[in-house]
């Protein structure tokens, strides 16, 4: 996030899109729903009717998959009626003229053509959020969980620059983390191309991933089969205006040289496999060893017949866990840890929080934090590792990440009730705001993206064969793989089971009775499920969530990968459904 | 504080209103109805019930056939309404705000009819007034439909 | 932030402008019975405890009544007294009062009320219990509503619309008959409650308990293990055991607020189905081993598949669960081991 | 051309006595003698005079003809013939000369009477606005349109006195200036504060005036009766204020219970819309005010303001407590609202008319122009009256109600309703004023005026004024929820034989208390009928406690019904139709009340013929009669 969570009390206009705070961001939605009753005006942009909606000012109900065509539609308008901040686009702001250019065949009429939202909710919404004094853009994987995620933000950030809401009190752009410290592993560098505070590991810090980089040419024999869709020239790539990679040979020689001499060890410039790339679809190209820590890739990843094969084939797996989870059904070794109760540390929060966890109770039986374990493993390896406890470790991890955590001392994180990074300095005050008065770069850059159909021979194609589009979600009463909230009893009670999400009318056209089972089955695989008939989902819409071990729902969705940031396309798959 | 509250008159102002087209209709206020008219007035059904439940005009349970509203204005209490209720409560066998098992009677008070110089008064199904009742007038006027309910039932 | 200066009783006090006379009152340890007043709410003026006199102007609800520069404010006197002390009186009579039997015993605000204005058992025998029983609703799994307690202050009913929006529950009926109320009084858990628990920390009194509440020994601060909101929390614990948890009211993220998950989510921390001790697969089964044989083991074939494939034939899967420090350390660990082969699940 | 025209009330009071059955009969009657061309029926409000209802006038003669049945159609008919005959036996008799009265300006209970609001109500149709333009109709407006400022429109009604008629008294120039001022300063800060987005520009009206019809008090009727006789002088009055306040948009809100009232006013603000009265531009000077129907749901907290205003909203109707804004600054959805009554619009006209200092000469130093009272209870006259502040209750009482009937004694009179107190003999003295009546520890309210004899059982009055308030209580704030209940507790057990001679201060303070804690008027004055009792008739309050007795024989369980056995003829009437078979006796055997199990239903009284009289009721439960 851009901004503190607490930013969107004092908003003047909200889009939240592809986001479902009150059920996965409960006290996010809380802060929403406030901003609401104090006078914000609220767009919800999302296929499905969340209970924002309730509250919402406008509810564009588009088509899964058309996100970019909605947002430069809204941009269109926004242009098109001036309502523009002028002087941040013309001080703060290059490229604008090219976004003009692209949006400009973006009617209201053609964006609504295609998303099914009317053009005059696109009018409404886009004059409520250009002529707030504010405006927050809230999103979250509804938006990134596509083929096409990235160029989904790069659409939606070209709205928030328009406006001027970067860089400024109750605006910005929020994506919300789905896990207590998810933005902690990616600033700590559990990424497969940077260290902690996104030090670049070798030069290719764009899209390039390990199996591309070997293995350029050899991408094409895989069209088709859509395990991993290639870039082909003019698709994707090259129509993006965005952050073109910067030469940074000479810059990730350094850092590497930085590492390399802090931890007395050589490191390697070979790019890393992403996790999709582990679990290849070609038993040839996947890692061999897997150690998998606080993970159920099992449950949570697309297509996860794949991943259970690809472990199953695997020659050693570790599993580090506090449960044993589905996942660890397939390890040869189980490592028993200590939960977030049991132990010291910190967690970053969504909005770049850092905070202090603290051990409460000691480890079960012979559990033990995780540092421990990893320091264990360390020294076997040879290793020179002598941390005594977490502050150690975070010491270590401030001193090579200097621009991000230096001035984060366990004792001010503690007084200070957290801070929010960057906080390059002992005496800085943390970074609530990101981009204020200056970006990152120097200038924000509008960049432009064209909305593209999916086509029909994809995984999101709806086609004669596959008419209904499935979709994920989450929901309040369970979180991701059930590890942790399957266990307690009340919440097990509240939400017991798996139902898949179908409009009425669906439900007459296909003549189901509340009680039926149904066979869902996209181009991947197949799942029976019981139904929940609500008006939650659109008519040819159905949802799911990945809660449950059983129907799982990540056998059927896609894995074909968005090229720029790898994260799944798991928002949009072509199903079919009958009656069992 | 309270000034800055947005408000929107055109959706919320309708509440009431739209509850009392609905009664119109079946007589009470269906579960299921008013749950529509949270989502068509943006509010939670909570509200729907909490508005609803304070108003005496609404009610939750289907009604009877007939209508018998008791006048329980201060002219009617000291021409003696208290007796008036009594005597049809017991004629009917339902107390006040029940509905008889057949659903032919509903049996209700009203804050005033408006024809004090009739007092006491009932009103049966909104039109016809009874002025003037005595306990015997009163079960003379529920003798004859009640034996014919009974006949026909 | 604009100061006056006004007086309490005999005291000169400095308050915020915007800050109403009980709040002034509150802030420098000056105590004015009230019940339906909860410093997160818009005041509700409904249960005429907190009354004071204003000089010159005459009574007034505090809750309400904004501080002024040099107003003289009485929180006593005998119209007050007789005015509250009836209001509580009837409160208390009406309120189901099996006080050792109640999980909010020693911790209700109609306690420390009667105890303030000294309840005299003659006066509340004149008086009858006008409401009526009515049955509890216990159908959520985590706490319990008893309209028996309920002393309508409405504070769930603002909380609900107020904290989290949700707006649940509202007053329903009148009079005497006036309850709150889901749609068509059904059980709480067919209706729109998030089962956020907000309402239950804040009721006054035993209307709203957590199920099988037990109370904490002693709390530790932590962050809630849940999504990335990164509330504040903190855990309550006996012997071994975490047995509640609550919102942190200082954290500047979530003040004080928690979801369902956050609250109610900690029993995994307890669980018997946690793992203990290192498992290590023999001919398709677990079995126990410590965890040298288990650490060993895994060294061992590190080792023997990085000769047999290279380093490149190692992967690692970190955890967004894991603090910052371990996943700082499990990169390390993959990277010193020859491969950058390491991710996590951000993406999902 | 008619030469003549019958007059027909058709209020509902009048369409409850059968008015409508006559008015089609007559109207029969009339095409069958051929005299429609001569003769025409005209529908009219309600002339008050509810006693006699249904009315028949004559014009241009005066002739009234009073409790007229179906039946006298046709005579009625021929009587206006042109050598017809005025029908003697259908004039009023006077109860007090038992003089028969022709015509209807020598009947004692109009002459008394000084009516402004009323003046028009049952002279003119509701239902056709040429009637009420005929009699000057919206010639205030054209005035105001053409010829004031908002300004002067509201000095006008400061320097006329005027008083809010809802029950409060506030004077109305004082709100209608607080309100334009708000209404200005409102709009003002929204154009300042850059928040105004698309449809909120659309959405919301600068301010608002309300009309309060929501007449909840249980025994009055007079706002219904002038939206129902003269719904246009309402209209006029609220788009006077509209204009003065800078409003643009005006609610009625009437309790559904009125469906006439709602009707009629349907119809006149949908004809004063046609003749530009409404609109967007009314009268062509561009200024826009419409007015839109509301029906309260039932509930008598909602004569509240911000009740009211809630309820308009959607909401429950729980007054806000104070300290808050007042409705003049934020109102109606957030806006500046002007709140009056009915009858306090019915008066602009008037004022502006005939000119603020006219309005001033009349009534009382502080209480100008005139009040209006639902005149009901034990009492010859029952009906409704419109009569000059100062007046003195003994005058309205005796001089226009004709004293309580049958030959029983005063005792006391309650004004206010629910909110007011019992004003005993001595204080008939009290003039009619918003001061006078408080003083004595009632109120003006909403103009119920109930006249109570000897057979009316004080404590059983109070008791029934609380069972109302406590239903009507809106439950938000605990003295008025659990205080008012706690009383109604407390005169259930003395009005049942359970009383404590304690019990009478407990009363009392539990009425102090919940009177100066309560949230709003409602509350504040929900113990008034119990304190003014016990005030004025302490011991009757005594004699149920100590001596277990109901002097006015009405508290069940202190009574008895007995068979006089002197009087008694063994007819086996009562006998039979005690429902509990309590009676017992036989024919020609004397019939003897079994007290134990007589549950005092009063059916015996009731079916004993009335030349027997045998039937009686007794103070006290004493009475054992065995054998």
């Amino acid at each position: 996030m851009t901004n503190p969570v607490s930013d969107v009390s004092g908003a003047g206009a909200i889009l939240v899109t592809g986001s479902n705070p009150t059920e996965n961001h409960p006290v996010i939605g809380y802060r929403i729903r406030e901003a609401v009753r104090t006078g914000a005006r609220l767009i919800v942009a999302d296929p499905r009717r969340i209970p924002l909606v309730d509250v919402a000012d406008v509810h564009l109900q588009f088509k899964p998959g058309t996100d970019i065509a909605l947002f430069n539609g809204l941009a269109h308008v926004i242009i098109k009626e001036e309502l523009e901040d002028k002087e941040y686009v013309e001080n703060r702001t290059q490229g604008f003229k090219y976004l003009k250019q692209i949006v400009a065949k973006y009617t209201p009429e053609y964006v609504s053509a295609i998303t099914g939202v009317p053009a005059k909710d696109i009018v409404t919404a886009a004059r409520l959020f250009a002529q707030a004094d504010s405006g927050a853009i809230v999103y979250c994987m509804g938006v990134t969980q596509h083929t096409c995620g990235t160029e989904n933000v790069v659409a939606l950030t070209n709205l928030s620059l328009l406006t001027g809401n970067l860089g400024k009190p109750h605006a910005g752009m929020n994506p919300l983390r789905g896990q207590n410290n998810v933005q902690g592993a990616c600033d700590m560098g559990c990424l497969p191309n940077v260290f902690s505070g996104y030090q670049p590991v070798h030069s290719d810090r764009d899209t390039g991933t390990y199996w591309r980089r070997l293995t350029k040419e050899r991408q094409l024999e895989q069209v088709g089969v859509g395990f991993i869709r290639p870039a082909s020239p003019g698709e994707t790539i090259t129509s993006i205006e965005f952050n073109q990679p910067v030469p940074v040979d000479s810059v990730s020689d350094t850092i590497r040289a930085k590492f390399s001499r802090a931890w007395g060890v050589e490191l390697s410039d070979v790019p890393g496999r992403t996790i999709a790339e582990m679990f290849h679809y070609f038993p040839h190209r996947r890692s061999r060893i897997m150690y998998i820590m606080g993970e159920n890739p099992v449950l949570t990843s697309p297509q996860a017949e794949l991943v259970r094969e690809a472990l199953e084939d695997m020659d050693f797996v570790v599993v580090q866990d506090i449960f044993l989870n589905e996942t660890a059904q397939y390890a040869d070794v189980v490592l028993p840890a200590a939960s977030f109760a049991e132990k010291e540390g910190t967690f970053i929060n969504t909005e770049r929080r850092v905070q202090r966890i603290h051990r409460a109770i000691k480890p079960r039986g012979n559990s033990r934090p995780d540092w421990e374990i990893l320091q264990e493993l360390a020294r076997r390896f040879g290793l020179n590792w002598n941390y005594s406890s977490p502050e150690d470790i975070w010491n270590e991890v401030r001193e090579l990440t200097p621009h991000y955590f230096l001035g984060m001392t366990y004792e001010r994180l503690e007084k200070e009730g957290g801070l929010q990074w960057p906080c390059p300095a002992i005496d800085h005050a943390g970074t609530p705001i990101l981009h204020k008065g200056k970006f990152a770069r120097g200038i924000g850059q509008f960049s432009t993206v064209e909305y593209r159909p999916q086509a029909a021979d994809t995984s999101g194609g709806v086609t004669e064969e596959y008419p209904f589009i499935l979709t994920t979600a989450r929901k309040l009463y369970q979180y991701h793989t059930r590890t942790m909230t399957g266990k307690t009893d009340g919440l097990n009670y509240l939400l017991d089971e798996e139902r898949m999400q179908i409009n009425p009318r669906d439900v007459q056209a296909l003549k189901l009775t509340p009680e039926d089972m149904v066979r869902v089955t996209s181009r991947r695989g197949s799942l029976e499920t019981k139904i929940e008939i609500t008006d939650c989902v659109p008519p040819g819409i159905v949802c799911m969530s990945f809660h449950f071990a059983e129907p799982r729902v990540n056998v059927i969705t896609d894995p074909a990968v968005c090229n720029m940031s790898v994260a799944s396309g798991v928002k949009v798959s072509a199903v079919r459904i009958e009656k069992i | 504080m309270e000034a800055r509250q947005v408000l929107s008159p055109s959706k919320k102002g309708k509440l009431i209103p739209m509850l009392q087209q609905i009664q119109e209709r079946f007589g009470y206020l269906p579960e299921e109805e008013m749950v529509k008219v949270a989502q068509l007035c943006g509010v939670t059904e909570s509200k729907v019930f909490g508005a609803a439940s304070f108003y005496a005009q609404f009610r939750f349970t289907p009604i009877g056939r007939n209508r018998v509203m008791v006048c329980r204005g201060t002219a009617c209490h000291v021409q003696g309404a208290p007796q008036i209720m009594e005597t049809i409560e017991r004629e009917l066998s339902i107390k006040e705000g029940q509905t008889t098992p057949d659903l032919e009677y509903t049996l209700e008070s009203v804050a005033c009819i408006g024809c004090c110089a009739l007092a006491p008064c009932i009103m049966i199904n909104n039109k016809d007034v009874h002025g003037r009742l005595t306990p015997q007038k009163v079960t003379e006027i529920f003798a004859t439909p009640k034996r014919e309910a009974q006949d026909a039932s | 932030m604009d100061k006056v200066v006004l007086k309490l009783d005999d005291l000169e006090v400095m308050a915020n402008k915007e800050d109403t006379i009980l709040q002034a009152a509150l802030d420098h340890g000056i105590y004015i019975p009230h019940l339906c007043y909860h410093p997160d709410l818009k005041p509700f003026g409904g249960c005429r405890l907190c009354v004071v006199e204003i000089e010159g102007r005459g009574l007034t609800i505090s809750c309400k009544a904004p501080v002024e520069e040099g107003i003289a404010v009485r929180t006593e006197g005998p119209e007050i007294d007789k005015m509250r002390r009836v209001a509580a009186e009837l409160l208390i009579v009406n309120h189901y009062s099996e006080c050792l039997q109640c999980a909010r015993n020693t911790d209700c605000k109609l306690q420390d009320i009667a105890a303030y204005i000294g309840i005299e058992e003659g006066r509340l025998q004149r008086l009858k219990r006008t409401a009526r029983d009515l049955p509890l609703d216990d159908s959520n799994p985590f706490f319990i509503r008893d309209p028996n307690k309920c002393v309508l202050c409405g504070i769930c009913v603002r909380t609900c619309e107020e904290i989290n929006g949700v707006g649940a529950i509202d007053f329903a009926f009148r009079g005497l008959d006036t309850r709150i109320s889901t749609l068509k009084d059904k059980p709480i858990v067919e209706s729109r409650c998030e089962s956020c628990g907000e309402c239950v920390v804040r009721c006054p009194v035993g209307a709203l308990v957590p199920q099988n509440m037990r109370k904490p020994e002693r709390e530790v601060k932590s962050i809630c293990p849940y999504c990335g909101t990164g509330c504040g929390i903190y855990l309550g614990i006996r012997g071994d055991k975490i047995v509640s948890a609550r919102g942190d009211r200082d954290s500047v993220v979530n003040k004080g607020q928690l979801c369902v998950k956050g609250r109610f989510g900690y029993h995994f921390v307890n669980h018997p189905d946690r793992l203990t001790t290192p498992l290590i697969k023999r001919n398709g089964v677990f079995v126990e081993a410590t965890w040298d044989e288990a650490l060993d083991l895994v060294t061992a074939k590190f080792k023997e598949a990085q000769e047999k494939y290279g380093p490149e034939a190692l992967a690692g899967l970190s955890s967004a669960r894991v603090t910052n420090e371990e996943n700082y350390l499990f990169q390390k660990l993959l990277r010193s081991l020859g491969t950058n082969s390491v991710d996590h699940c951000a993406r999902l | 051309m008619p030469v003549k025209t019958v007059l027909l009330g058709q209020g509902t009071c009048c369409i409850s006595a059968g008015a409508k059955q006559i008015s089609a009969a007559l109207r029969e009657e009339i095409a069958r003698l051929d005299l429609a061309g001569t003769v025409q029926v005209k529908h009219t409000g309600c002339r008050g005079f509810s006693q006699i209802d249904p009315v028949v006038i004559i014009e241009p003669e005066g002739l009234l003809y009073s409790e007229v049945k179906v039946d006298d159609a046709p005579e009625i008919a021929r009587s206006l013939l042109p050598q017809g005959q005025p029908i003697e036996r259908l004039f009023y008799r006077d109860p007090v000369t038992d003089r028969a009265i022709p015509h209807h300006r020598d009947i004692t209970f109009y002459n008394n009477q000084q009516r402004t609001v009323l003046k028009n109500c049952g002279y003119i149709d509701p239902e056709e606005i040429d009637d009420y333009l005929a009699v000057g109709g919206y010639q205030a407006l054209r005035k105001v349109l053409s010829e004031m400022t908002p300004e002067q429109v509201i000095d006008a009604v400061k320097r006329s006195g005027l008083r809010g008629l809802g029950g409060a008294g506030f004077p109305a120039g004082r709100k209608w200036e607080a309100c334009r001022r708000a209404s200005r300063e409102s709009r003002v800060e929204s154009r300042e504060s850059g928040r105004e987005t698309p449809d909120s520009r659309l959405q919301t009206p600068d301010s608002y005036v309300v009309c309060n019809a929501d007449e909840g008090d249980p025994g009055a009727f007079q706002d219904r009766s002038v939206l129902e006789g003269d719904p246009h002088s309402v209209v006029e009055g609220m788009i006077i204020a509209g204009y003065a306040v800078g409003a643009t948009k005006g609610y009625v809100y009437v309790r559904a219970e009125y469906p006439l009232a709602v009707k009629r006013l349907g119809i006149a603000i949908a004809e004063a819309r046609e003749r530009g009265f409404l609109g967007e531009n009314v009268l062509g000077n561009g200024f826009g005010f419409d007015i839109e129907i509301f029906q309260g749901a039932g509930a008598f907290v909602c004569g509240e303001s911000t009740a009211l205003t809630l309820s308009l909203e959607g909401a429950r109707g729980m007054p806000k407590p104070l300290p808050r804004p007042r409705t003049t600054e934020v109102g109606l959805w957030g806006r500046p609202t002007l709140l009056n009554n009915v009858k306090t619009f019915a008066n602009i006209r008037w004022i502006i008319n005939k000119g603020a200092e006219w309005f001033a000469s009349q009534g009382t130093e502080k209480s100008k122009g005139t009040a209006i009272f639902s005149l009901t209870g034990k009492i010859t006259n029952c009906g409704l009256i419109e009569v000059p502040m100062g007046i003195t209750l003994r005058e309205i009482i005796f001089d226009i109600g004709g004293g309580v009937p049958g030959g029983r004694t005063f005792k006391a009179v309650q004004t206010g309703g629910p909110s007011g107190g019992v004003l005993p003999e001595g204080l008939l003295g009290t003039p009619i004023d918003f001061d006078s009546l408080t003083a004595a520890g009632s109120m003006m309210g909403s103009g119920g005026m109930v006249v109570v004899d000897e057979d009316t059982c004080m404590v059983d009055l109070a008791r029934y004024f609380l069972d109302f308030t406590q239903k009507e209580s809106c439950g938000q704030c605990s003295l008025c929820r659990l205080g008012s209940v706690q009383m109604l507790e407390i005169l259930n057990a003395i009005t049942e034989g359970n009383g404590r001679i304690e019990d009478i201060d407990l009363l009392i303070e539990l009425g102090e208390s919940v009177k100066i804690g309560s949230i709003c008027g409602l509350g504040q004055s929900a113990p008034n009928p119990v304190l003014s009792t016990i005030r004025y008739f302490r011991e009757e309050y005594e004699s149920h406690i100590l001596e277990k007795k109901c002097p006015a024989r009405v508290c069940k369980g202190l009574i008895s019904y007995i068979i006089v056995s002197d009087k008694c003829k063994a007819c086996m009437i009562c006998l039979r139709k005690c429902p509990v078979e309590a009676i017992k006796g036989g024919k020609n055997e004397v019939h003897v009340i079994d007290q134990d199990n007589c549950t005092r239903c009063g059916v015996c009284l009731s079916v004993c013929p009335e030349r027997f009289g045998a039937v009686e009721i007794i103070p006290g439960r004493e009475v054992k009669i065995h054998g």
